[in-house]
């Protein structure tokens, strides 16, 4: 990757462990009753995670789903608003009303995750109709699984903004099943063949857990949307290595072992981590940089349980923007 | 001042916010060859008022037929710096974009703390009345009402179109604008400044002492009828149009019905949870010591709308039916029961 | 067309013809006010709703849209009950209470127009699994135009359909427009193109003109259909010769004048008269038919004139099928 | 008889269905796995009640996310000689399906004059108070009872769930099922026996005479709890739980209103437009010369619902909740009034 410096390429190892780290520690304490509800983490995909979101420029804008920690991560966003969102905090970045299921930090060009599977799609859309309008130079991506790859909204959002030729890129994130289902069971097509009858290039990434297979395919999209050549679908095919969402237990035969112990051989991580050694990185660089993730995230939960609950009056706010009117 | 009709009133008011403003787009079906009448002076598109040679397709954008994409995509665009007006031309296609407006138009700016804002109209017309059969005569509104975020308007005449329509546009957060068809033809002097009318706020539509009648949308017309024809019968209605039902303006309703002591309550949406049963209850918890009647609603029935002139008739509130329960609160007859009966 | 005897292609003739008849006529009632509301007619397109209304059985299943009269009556539905329905009469097909939008005729496998655009599209899908789950062998065709070709729920019923391979056929009627707007403004690809991505042959019938074309295509489908293959996706290309629905006056300036005169010399009807005549069929047997037909419309007219209006209470029955709850 | 958790009920109805009649089907995301758990015995494939086992793909047919294509198709089935059973997993997703309910659903049979019969049944949980913030958490059932044509059941306790739901499957109308997750691990006895709970008919919780309190779905054992606590206060309440929504049983609710005189209403809905707010308007319509006291409505507020467990629990009528507005009509007290301000 020219364009990539050997800077990036440590920042982009970087996200990927934070991701890892962070949904790690999510996970555990979901179990142990510390998160409520439940959590569904990006562990496995951060490769495709972190692909994308770093081939965004700093303003460019995302919407995201349910399986929602790794995009705002992957796209900078501090992780200590975060965590307290997930524990539901004052001082989450949604002040403890979203939750994990919607996290947002616009400050990063995060629009927004959602638990309503493919809502998210036509939100991002609308961003890159705000800068085609506004003419900023602005790029949005829609990330969606390969379940939400059959939500209708999908298609009609693919046709307006290739109709306008958007500024946007639809990521899907093709872990290869919804909860319980096999996408091959329930998806007639391919879905990267989807982008040419919308007139847009529709692009697969086989190896998903090649981050720079990843970044060059979503990079190229960026660049065509940024150049007014309008917008592109993208296909990652990934795994996750954990069961849909934490704490969740389903009968097991709906994934085999062999098929998990394939992929879990592929850790995105672990071929990264080889790749920059390979490439002259220091091993011992690169456990620092571990520690210090582990201490990012530490520090997130440390600012996470500083951190009050809510007022009780919160939950009568930012309803509306004018306060007199709420409720 | 001029003489606006309740279409031309919303042109207007879409004029005035475009030129003010340039965030303001308008996007929708066949808004820019102004099929709908209130993107264009005329119908043709060479007319000097086209809003499309007005202010060009970057801004007027016509779009596939895709509902939920595009109040999707308005929200979007609305949380990124744009104030979109969605013209979503019959109410009852906003169906196909529940989920957008129930999960993200009103609900995003609450989930993710105030991080976002979302100026967004979304307007459409209930086309009820016109024997156009059960899919395009719905009037929906109730539902909305029932999902917190969103901010809701229907105006009854043209100085409300315009004056409301300019509020909602102004407004940071989401507005649906319900209109009815039946009083897109309403004339009435409106001035051609810029004026707002404010959201939240009741019409007094005429004053009354013996009964209050809360009338919406296209049946504020049918209960100013019945209202003359109350009075020659010697009995006092006050008239309250609500204008605007999500925020409804509760004290205006409480105020009226503690002069009166009586409630009638007219709208062409279905019974069952209307915005009429709304009104009811509230009044039944908050003015009880005052009522003096039943309070009696006066609505479509809880029936889909038949096609057949013949048939269609007789599922809305009219002056007569009105009419009825005003006599029946005020002093009940056997006539005005059998005569809602028919109605209900 | 090997399949068809001289007989099938006389009753295209006629059927085609039936609904030229019945549509001009009820254009006329539109404007003169015997008919409420306004309709939506299918002049121009008669190729393509009969060459597919013809590829399907009789116990076939079919949906549609507001352009509504042809399908009925390509399907073999008498026009009595039709016409009445649009005036408003008890004796409709609906007992005058859907209307010219809403015209269904069960005894013909019509299951329903719909004046929502796409809306019918999952209907039609849903009587394919009835077929599929039931084992009858019936196959369901669902009619849409260009416009709704841009609603999210065609591709989730074509992505149902082809992942359990139901009996159907997406039929899209391209007439070049919706309402207003010219479909390539508002279609990002091609219709047809958009068929692989889920899995199915999308065949495009560029001269829709051409009721043996369109015959054939349909055809090819039902036979997929019925064999067990699954669905199918066809797009035939046509025109409207009159305005979007009648009554309604448009700038004329979205549609051109050549384009028009263009379309007309390549009127269906009369495309086939000429094949007909070509392939022996004498012009006195044609003339007779036209005749026929007349015949057949100003007798659905009668019927229609010497029925009553429903009773009021009739708007009262049918919501439940338990009548004492209903209200 | 067996001890029946609420889930259980709903899996022993669907399986009985099933048994009995072959044109019955399952359609769901993820309903070959039985995620939601009402498709088998366990939460294992090879467990010996387990639907896909039992009644073959053909009949269990696990979907893609596509609610709208599903709806309409299961509509389309229906028309056709299938008698479909769909697993919409949470209630906040029937959105996505709206126009499919309301333009399909509801209106086929009327528009096409009879000629339609829609014999099937939706199902969905309300997850509410769980804190998974306000994408899941929601009670929609008010906005589906505005639409005529759709009939409505919210069962509140394992025998009303089996036995409604075999009412539901049964009917030759569209049936919306709205079952609250809090309800879902409540057991009770249960026959083993098929049995059918009428569509339209209340059921009495508990006799009562100074007050009527009518509770819907997972209010109901709060409202138990809050007449409990009453009665320790010498008051004496009468519970009503509707379970059918739609069609209402409005003669059990005037029936206790004439004797009581007094009316609240507690729902985990919205409060404007909801339910509570049709039953207040019908009491004031129908029975106001009984009325002692204004009608009350216990409901979440007009808000969304909050992620955080801090937060959200003040969202919905509880016992607390719910007796101070038992206590206010019963003889209004000002820690009653501050304590309703509170909730609403
Ligand atoms: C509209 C909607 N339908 C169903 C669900 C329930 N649900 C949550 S996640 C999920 C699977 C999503 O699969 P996919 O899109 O592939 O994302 P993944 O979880 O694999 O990342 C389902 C069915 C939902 N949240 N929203
Ligand atoms: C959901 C919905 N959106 C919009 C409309 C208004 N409308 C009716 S017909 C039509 C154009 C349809 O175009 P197309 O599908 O190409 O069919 P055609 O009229 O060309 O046969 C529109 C926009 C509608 N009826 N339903
Ligand atoms: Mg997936
Ligand atoms: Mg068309």
């Amino acid at each position: 990757m020219t364009d990539l410096s050997s800077n990036d390429l440590l920042e982009i190892q970087r996200r990927m462990l934070r991701i890892r780290r962070f949904d790690e520690r999510a996970s555990k304490m979901v179990k142990r009753g510390h998160i409520p509800g439940t959590v569904h983490t990006s562990i496995g995909q951060e490769a495709q995670v972190v692909g994308s979101t770093f081939a965004l420029a700093d303003g460019d804008y995302m919407s995201g789903n349910h399986r929602s920690h790794g995009h705002p991560i992957g796209k900078g966003s501090p992780l200590g608003p975060l965590m307290a969102e997930l524990v539901g905090k004052a001082t989450g970045v949604c002040k403890g009303k979203g939750g994990s299921l919607h996290l947002a930090d616009f400050s990063v060009g995060s629009l927004g995750e959602s638990g309503i599977v493919g809502s998210s799609i036509p939100i991002a859309t609308g961003a890159a109709l705000s800068s085609k309008v506004l003419d900023n130079g602005k790029v949005a991506l829609a990330f969606f699984g390969d379940g939400a790859a059959n939500q209708g909204v999908l298609y009609e959002s693919m046709n307006l903004a290739g109709s306008w030729k958007l500024p946007m890129i639809f990521l899907c994130e093709n872990n290869q099943y919804a909860l319980s289902t096999p996408a091959h069971t329930v998806t007639s097509g391919v879905i990267a063949d989807r982008g040419a009858g919308f007139g847009m290039p529709g692009i697969r990434v086989e190896n998903g857990q090649d981050v720079l297979a990843v970044y060059a395919a979503v990079k190229t999209a960026a660049d065509r949307a940024r150049a007014g050549d309008g917008p592109s679908l993208v296909e990652v095919v990934t795994y996750r290595y954990n069961e849909h969402s934490e704490g969740l237990r389903l009968a097991t035969d709906y994934r085999n072992a062999e098929e998990r112990a394939d992929w879990l051989s592929r850790d995105p991580i672990v071929l990264f981590r080889n790749h920059l050694i390979e490439t002259g990185v220091s091993a011992e660089l690169l456990d620092q940089m571990e520690a210090d993730v582990l201490a990012e995230v530490d520090a997130a939960v440390a600012f996470s349980d500083a951190s009050p609950y809510p007022e009780l009056s919160v939950a009568f706010d930012d309803l509306y923007t004018d306060k007199e009117i709420s409720a | 001042m001029t003489v606006m009709s309740y279409l031309g009133a919303i042109g207007a008011a879409q004029r005035e916010a475009m030129d003010a403003d340039e965030r303001v787009i308008i996007i929708g079906e066949d808004v820019e060859a102004n099929v709908y009448g209130t993107t264009g002076g005329g119908k043709s598109r060479s007319s000097e008022g086209d809003f499309t040679q007005r202010y060009g397709k970057n801004r007027i954008r016509n779009t596939p037929i895709s509902e939920e994409g595009i109040v999707g995509a308005a929200a979007g665009a609305a949380m990124t710096g744009l104030r979109p007006i969605v013209d979503l031309s019959y109410s009852s296609f906003l169906y196909m974009a529940m989920d957008q407006f129930v999960n993200q138009v009103a609900k995003n700016r609450y989930m993710f703390g105030g991080q976002a804002s979302m100026p967004v109209v979304f307007r459409s017309a209930m086309f009820y009345g016109l024997n156009t059969g059960a899919h395009h005569s719905d009037r929906p509104y109730p539902m909305f009402m029932n999902v917190p975020g969103l901010k809701i308007i229907a105006p009854s005449s043209p100085s409300d179109a315009k004056g409301l329509l300019r509020s909602a546009i102004d407004s940071d957060d989401p507005v649906l604008s319900f209109e009815a068809c039946l009083l897109w033809g309403t004339k009435e002097e409106v001035s051609d400044e810029p004026f707002w009318v404010p959201l939240g706020v009741a019409r007094t539509v005429r004053e009354g002492t013996d009964v209050t009648l809360v009338a919406i949308s296209g049946s504020v017309p049918e209960a100013i009828l019945a209202a003359a024809d109350l009075e020659a019968e010697g009995i006092s209605v006050e008239i309250i149009d609500p204008r605007t039902l999500v925020p409804l303006d509760r004290n205006a309703i409480l105020r009226s019905v503690a002069k009166t002591g009586r409630l009638v309550v007219a709208e062409p949406a279905h019974r069952t949870c209307g915005a009429a049963a709304e009104i009811s209850a509230l009044v039944a918890e908050e003015a009880f010591d005052s009522l003096l009647a039943p309070i009696v609603r006066v609505t479509a029935p809880d029936m889909q709308i038949p096609f057949s002139p013949s048939l269609e008739k007789q599922m809305y509130p009219t002056r007569e039916t009105i009419g009825a329960a005003l006599r029946l609160v005020t002093g009940a007859t056997g006539v005005a029961r059998a005569a809602l009966k028919l109605a209900n």
